[in-house]
């Protein structure tokens, strides 16, 4: 496209590469800062050039994150963002595509795009910065809040009840939903690089702690003296064992999940659930990614990764289709076909 | 089959009607067809309900379709009918006022039984109350006399009397001395796995012919002699058809795909359907969940390098002007179609309207200028898109295409132009260094951004909706920064008119009285300037189709005459628009909300009371 | 409110006190008709005053419905039925409200509200036309139409997965989710009285016929010769059974569902799942849900009605309680609560 | 505590500057409070950075709070400040330019050293390199003084650290000779549940007001008498309290409960949160899903009898315009709150700007008129919200009520009025029997139709988006319907300029110049008209709260003088606007786009450079 887009073999990256110069306007103690820096951490690991990487994102806190990345990046409209970054797949499916949100962008006024996507798989990587309420505009409940969650605009409490951004994901089609959080760097940065191999729409939820309006938030999962025993930590083939010993484990009681202590009452690692992310079937997938403590660990990790066609690749299908049944190659030829008359 | 000598007519005024499942839009447009072979000149303008198919035999469910052919220019299909061809009673009601005075009405006969004069509202037989003595009635027993032409094939009945518009097409293909060739020729094509269904038609067609040299309702036929018409390669195109070509013209143009972000909505989604046609050159064409979608998938294309546009109607618009903004903000192309309709709210969603021209110009957050061009004719939609497109491009801004329901399904005969002949477009690119780079930098005279995308190494960047320092494009909250940047989108969008044609003037180029108009209102004030100049009366017509900016000379026109007159199918939007842009002039109206064109008598009325006082 | 909202004694009201004036514009077999009929039959069984009833709708073919009643009716826009709705039924929650949808306008521009006020669960019951097209409009493809559908706008076949309206509804939280089909006329007024006696929002799905743009979109669950084998009426407390002898039901078979004919292979009715409509978990809501033909019979009735607070009764209560704690009870105390000064 | 005679002032412009976590809004409304308490006439105006807490010590994160207070009649909270108090160096880099020459400067000076420095963006440290020289500068260690201080209280030192707004507030009240009683109660019901942190703020403070006498820094302290205000009972208040009480006053007073359905934004929000206090008062507060949810939920609640009202800033009125069209076509009560915010597109969330007139004119698909009404200062959004209620039901028709980011989060001391003493407004109801109704019987004066709600037992009736016909409501797809529909809706909303006050003009009532503005520049236009008076220059001003329609003098005030100058915070939207109204006059333009309010100053210059022309 111009003389800048010259394919030439890039030195390898590192963080600073794609570290802006901007000043991140961020709270202290905001958890998008983690955010932001496994990012920063992940891309060197995958392997695309950097002027491939795209970051689109919303309207919010987490959406101003673009312009502390040294990448591409398009700072849009509120909640607007996944059919932006829609376009900008289908424009040029090479690229790498980054949407940024909250859950108020992602869920409250971008709720129908956020299911359109999923629903189509447009190959695009979703981080969906989940801190339970709206930031920017200083503490509103989000579609995420708890029920009865005191907030700006609920001062007697919510009234509604709270999306699972898993489980409406899964109901659109989710092709890949992961949870991680923010403060677990190392699997942040592993999922965004697992999640970047994914083919179609990665949904990746980051629970993250807004320390003005929603401090502890998720603090039933991240407390340090507890968090062995209310984060479980998926990996595909692996059964489902938590605890600082990992001693124990989740076991299916009929259609219901149930947490077991291994070795007490006769359970065994054998009895333990294996994960599968790549199921299709989206039973199990719903059923832990509804899980929550206090009665159940939250489960972290890659939840969901099934193979279907991407939107980007159909569209590239009847394009490569629609060659071969062509009458005509050119807006000249196409304008002389069909019906026709000359004037002499 | 002898014949009698056919009169010769400068043109004539055809008006089908019938049941939306009549097939009326069919039989006109062949009708249409095989007069633009005779090298008639010629327009259209279909008349759908906005019922998918509402009961059989009522007012409501009546579809109309109405042509002008004739010798001399045509712009527009016509005031009022010089023939109606009515199915039904309720196609006569709803019709019947669109019929000059003396003029003539085919009847369907088989139709006019209390049954079906009741369910279209009569509440006595119009054929017998005298209601119809102003026109010259023919009836024919259509539906019977096909039935028995199609005796013996093996057809239910109802596929049967589906064939009854091909009758009636064959009476007129008698009455206006026209050749069955083309529409046989398209039977066949059409139902070419089904061969009874062409040997049904054929002989639908071919008694009606029969049938109307057999009563000679009219003493003699009539010949409307091919129109002086320049030379070339010439179809018949919708307005919708033209908007799609010519972006698929100017996508081709500049080297880029074509990214069409759409959601349906009356009278823009043939566009989609067109569009969605050409995959093979290229087009991506997506049908979004909303319009807000639409539009931001068509920002996200502009964005990677693509030429992003989106379409939608009045109601659709509105829920895009958000999202422009953010495009005005980051300045890069864009184009929005708007194919007006009647409004108010869903209002009159297949009748025609130009009312939003207030709403492009002005219907998003704080000052965001946007350009805003209107086509003016079924065929030129091609021509301006293609000119919308180019100044997208080139200025990196958002472009609104402001069509009507009129222009879009109203067509008209088009010499095809060539590629080669069509101006170019130069996507604004960056040619320094990567250390030069900065996302603000302009285009001197142009003052558009460079047209960087994601992929070009080196060039990495951020855009977003806040306000940005100018040059660096960095978010920037500086008080005079701000005043900058809106003084630059404003300028920016100024400077335009240094890169569109001047205004033209048909007519008096000086006098007592200019008319101004814009869209598709051309072909009917067209023809009230022709036909005054005929009778004697001068006057100027400027119509506009660079509406912002204007073109430069537009003033000056404005000054030359002692009067301006003002037509609007809307309350006076460019009214009061050029209030404000050249308050110095004292501007006339002549506005009509009805979803309808303007008539020519109506305007030619309204200019000579203006020019009698 | 006025002199005509006095409460007095109502004679029994019958379908033709809810027919309006106005003509039916619904092409000549369309299945409107049928929902049509089905619902003037259901109204005179529900116990409100026909003041009370009001049919909000947005725009398309099915939501032309409110002219057709001659209750209170609002033809609204395109998608917003359901936030028009939600004020409606918080402003009066005495009224008995109705929602008229149809596939794109309830899940393509709609789909945000949709799943939003499934969430909050305010009390509207929703009729959701599924005709899998976008009728109005002439015939483009909906959020609904099968993968490769040809139609107006998808001429090479759609290449986007469809939506499940029960399963967004059950994602979104949904409390009640019925199914029916606009060929049983019997079934359609029987679950609309029954999902008027929902405390929530009730969304129905009914499989509908658009015989111009997608003529026989649900042949293989409506076709004469083969429905009984195809149609599974879910009943609560009763066993899955189908087929024209009711000698097929369904069984799970670990996780999955599997169709079984009684008696063969020493299948016995008692393996046959009981349906329970009321079960809050979702995991066999969603199954029979997403159970299709040809390998599953499609679950018409009622699949899911659980109980849980309504927005408009936790609104009262909340209404209720700040009656309690208030410190003004007039505009005027408020304006002369807190910090005032006087000037003399 | 000896003290010197404090010098009288007729007024000071006081200006708080910190870190966004310094607690300069608290600091600063204090400081407002008791001046009110103490009979001051005043004016506030807070001034947020778009980020929630940028990082500390940075430009991006200053807050700042600027009060004018004073005997005289105050109308804005001032041009530049009398006195500045920077918490470190961010807030005295990004506040300087708004201290007058001469001014008072009070910096924290243990913030001033190399680190803070740099990270605010001095190269050099502005203590010393002389660039402070043009102003009085007082150091102070107000850090570390607070620090000692508190020394053996039992608190972190984050804590500790946090009461220096306290120890700043208390210098000013003595500089200003007020009391700090006021405050101390504030901490003591404040911070009720943690007695240590009253007393550590109480010590603060206390040490604060101590070492501004001992420094004595300025050479004695002032005094600014009380003004002389209207006696009555008084509450200080900004403009979103106002809006939002007054929709509860206007609830109250017609007897129906106010439906508030909004989606949070900038500046707008505070109205959700204050209207959510209210359920007792029957309120119902609604956090949508989206704007338009919004939007359509409370025409929803309007339609079932409630009164329904929604709020946004730009962006999010721009996507309400299709809703708006709906009420306009249903004809029912509808109001819409638009806080004014810079732009286009997310443009300065936080700054002020009157840039979205022309959206909320024009913003709909087709001729779609609404009136609009602009309050002026924080206090009379109160008197105008009532009013735009009052219109929207008796008229039934949406009404769109201009705020901006400058009145809405500005404030004054407002005289509380009675609910007794507000205007009644009449629900137009239909009175006679269920056979005469009709969906679409007009009242003969007002062309309202009559609000008959759901549950209204036999006046059972559909409405809709599509094209009614006049009288029954029902569908009409008639031309000559929809053009009386068209006509009946403008007619409808020109008339209610028989309902309005007529303009007021202050000042000259004819002669050389007439300043005409709108909205939240009043209070500069205001001043600056008085302070010409005071120099001998005698102008008109018409500053205009009923935007649509306007007031049925204007066109003759505006004939009554030579000149025009419109004002407008935007590029010129009023002044086209009257342009079209009134063509017969000629208007200049004073426009400003840099997110603030105008200066006093500025204002007076450009009308000195007309009347010297
Ligand atoms: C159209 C529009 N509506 C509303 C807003 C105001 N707004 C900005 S961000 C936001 C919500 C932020 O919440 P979330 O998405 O959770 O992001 P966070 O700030 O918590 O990271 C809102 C309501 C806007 N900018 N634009
Ligand atoms: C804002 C807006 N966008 C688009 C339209 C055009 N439109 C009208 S109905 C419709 C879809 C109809 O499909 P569906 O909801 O499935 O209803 P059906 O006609 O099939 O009953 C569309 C796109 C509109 N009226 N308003
Ligand atoms: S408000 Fe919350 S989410 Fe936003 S930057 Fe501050 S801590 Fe982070
Ligand atoms: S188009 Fe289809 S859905 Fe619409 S009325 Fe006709 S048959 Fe029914
Ligand atoms: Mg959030
Ligand atoms: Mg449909």
């Amino acid at each position: 496209m111009s003389e800048h887009a010259i394919d030439a073999p890039q030195p390898k990256l590192t963080k600073k590469d794609f570290t802006s110069d901007q000043m991140v306007r961020w709270c202290p103690g905001c958890g998008d800062y983690a955010i932001l820096s496994a990012i920063q951490n992940a891309l060197p690991q995958i392997p695309e050039k950097k002027e491939d990487f795209v970051f689109i994102s919303g309207i919010g806190c987490a959406a101003r994150f673009p312009y502390y990345m040294s990448t591409y990046g398009f700072h849009t409209i509120h909640g607007r963002a996944p059919a932006v970054a829609t376009g900008v797949k289908l424009a040029n499916p090479k690229l790498n595509v980054w949407e940024i949100t909250g859950d108020g962008d992602a869920l409250a006024i971008g709720g129908n795009h956020f299911i359109h996507v999923l629903r189509r798989n447009i190959d695009i990587n979703i981080l969906l910065f989940n801190n339970e309420i709206y930031g920017l505009t200083k503490g509103q409940y989000s579609p995420t809040s708890r029920f009865g969650q005191v907030t700006k605009s609920t001062p007697m409490g919510g009234i509604e009840r709270p999306f699972s951004a898993g489980e409406l994901a899964l109901a659109a089609g989710g092709t890949f939903f992961a949870r991680t959080i923010d403060t677990n760097p190392k699997l942040m940065t592993q999922i965004f690089v697992e999640s970047s191999q994914h083919q179609g729409t990665s949904l990746i939820e980051i629970l993250q702690n807004c320390v003005i309006f929603n401090d502890n938030a998720h603090a039933a999962v991240t407390r340090k003296d507890h968090k062995d025993d209310f984060q479980l930590h998926l990996e595909h083939g692996k059964p489902m064992l938590f605890g600082k010993e990992k001693d124990k484990g989740l076991r299916l009681n009929g259609f219901k999940l149930e947490v077991v202590s291994i070795g007490e009452n006769g359970d065994q690692e054998n009895d333990i659930l294996v994960h599968d992310a790549n199921e299709t079937d989206t039973i199990i997938h719903h059923m832990l990614i509804r899980m929550s403590p206090p009665d159940f660990p939250m489960a972290l990790g890659i939840i969901r990764a099934v193979k279907a066609p991407t939107y980007d690749q159909l569209v590239e299908q009847q394009y490569q289709q629609s060659l071969e049944k062509a009458s005509f190659q050119s807006v000249d030829e196409l304008l002389r076909s069909g019906n026709t008359w000359e004037v002499k | 089959m002898s014949k009698t000598m056919p009169v010769e007519l400068d043109k004539v005024v055809i008006r089908f009607a019938g049941d939306s499942g009549d097939g009326m839009q069919l039989t006109g447009s062949q009708f249409t067809y095989t007069s633009a072979m005779l090298g008639n000149d010629l327009a259209t303008f279909p008349d759908f309900p906005a019922e998918i198919r509402a009961p059989q035999g009522t007012v409501e469910g009546v579809s109309g379709f109405q042509v002008q052919i004739g010798k001399i220019d045509i712009y527009t299909p016509g005031d009022l009918a010089d023939i109606l061809i009515a199915m039904n009673p309720a196609a006569l009601r709803s019709n019947i006022n669109w019929v000059r005075k003396g003029g003539n009405i085919i009847l369907d006969t088989d139709y006019f039984q209390d049954r079906n004069i009741k369910k279209a509202g009569y509440k006595t037989n119009p054929m017998e109350d005298g209601s119809l003595d102003d026109y010259k009635i023919i009836e024919a027993p259509i539906t019977s006399l096909t039935k028995t032409a199609l005796k013996g094939i093996e057809l239910d009945n109802k596929s049967i009397i589906r064939c009854k518009n091909m009758f009636a097409l064959g009476m007129m293909y008698w009455l206006f001395d026209r050749s069955k060739d083309e529409t046989i020729k398209f039977l066949e094509s059409k139902f070419r796995k089904k061969p009874v269904l062409v040997e049904a038609n054929k002989k639908a067609l071919n008694a009606g012919y029969n049938y109307a040299i057999t009563i000679r309702a009219i003493a003699s036929n009539y010949k409307i002699p091919a129109a002086k018409i320049e030379k070339g390669i010439y179809r018949h195109i919708s307005g919708n058809q033209a908007s799609a070509w010519g972006l698929l013209a100017a996508a081709e143009k500049v080297g880029r795909k074509l990214f069409y972000g759409s959601y349906p909505i009356t009278p823009a989604s043939d566009i989609l359907h067109e569009l969605t046609k050409y995959k093979n050159l290229g087009v991506i064409t997506l049908q979004a969940e909303d319009e807000i979608a639409a539009v931001c998938s068509a920002i996200g294309a502009s964005y990677a390098g693509q030429l992003g546009v989106t379409a939608s109607a009045g109601p659709g618009i509105a829920l895009k002007g958000e999202a422009i903004g953010l495009a005005i903000m980051a300045e890069i192309p864009l184009i929005i179609i708007d194919v007006q309709r009647g409004g108010p709210s869903t209002g009159l969603p297949t009748k025609t309207e130009q009312a939003d021209l207030n709403l492009v110009l002005y219907g998003r957050n704080s000052d965001s200028p946007c350009i805003v061009i209107a086509p003016s004719t079924p065929a030129n939609c091609f021509e301006y898109i293609f000119q919308a497109a180019r100044l997208s491009i080139e200025h990196m801004t958002p472009v609104i295409f402001l069509s009507d329901g009129y222009l879009a399904n109203g067509s008209e005969p088009w010499k095809l132009p060539s590629m080669a002949d069509l101006p170019e477009i130069n996507a604004p690119q960056f040619k320094g260094s990567e250390q030069e780079f900065q996302p603000y930098l302009r285009d001197p005279k142009k003052m558009s951004r460079y047209w960087v995308v994601p992929g070009m190494a080196g060039l990495e960047h951020r855009l977003g909706g806040l306000e940005k320092e100018d040059i660096t494009g960095n978010i920037s909250y500086d008080p005079e920064n701000h005043q900058k940047m809106i003084d630059i989108r404003a300028d920016k969008v100024k400077a335009v008119a240094n890169f569109i044609p001047e205004q033209q003037v048909i007519g008096a180029t000086s006098g007592e009285l200019l008319l101004v108009g814009w869209g598709s209102t051309y072909g009917s004030m067209l023809s009230a300037v022709k036909e005054l100049e005929k009778e004697g009366v001068k006057i100027g017509l400027a119509h506009i189709n660079y509406l912002n900016p204007l073109p430069k000379n537009l003033g000056t026109i404005l000054g030359a005459y002692n009067k301006v007159l003002v037509c609007e199918l809307n309350s006076g939007q460019l009214a009061n628009y050029l209030r404000h842009l050249f308050p110095e002039y004292r501007y006339l109206q002549l506005n009509k909300v009805q979803g309808l064109p303007f008539k020519i008598t109506e305007i030619k009325e309204k200019i000579k009371s203006i020019l009698n006082n």
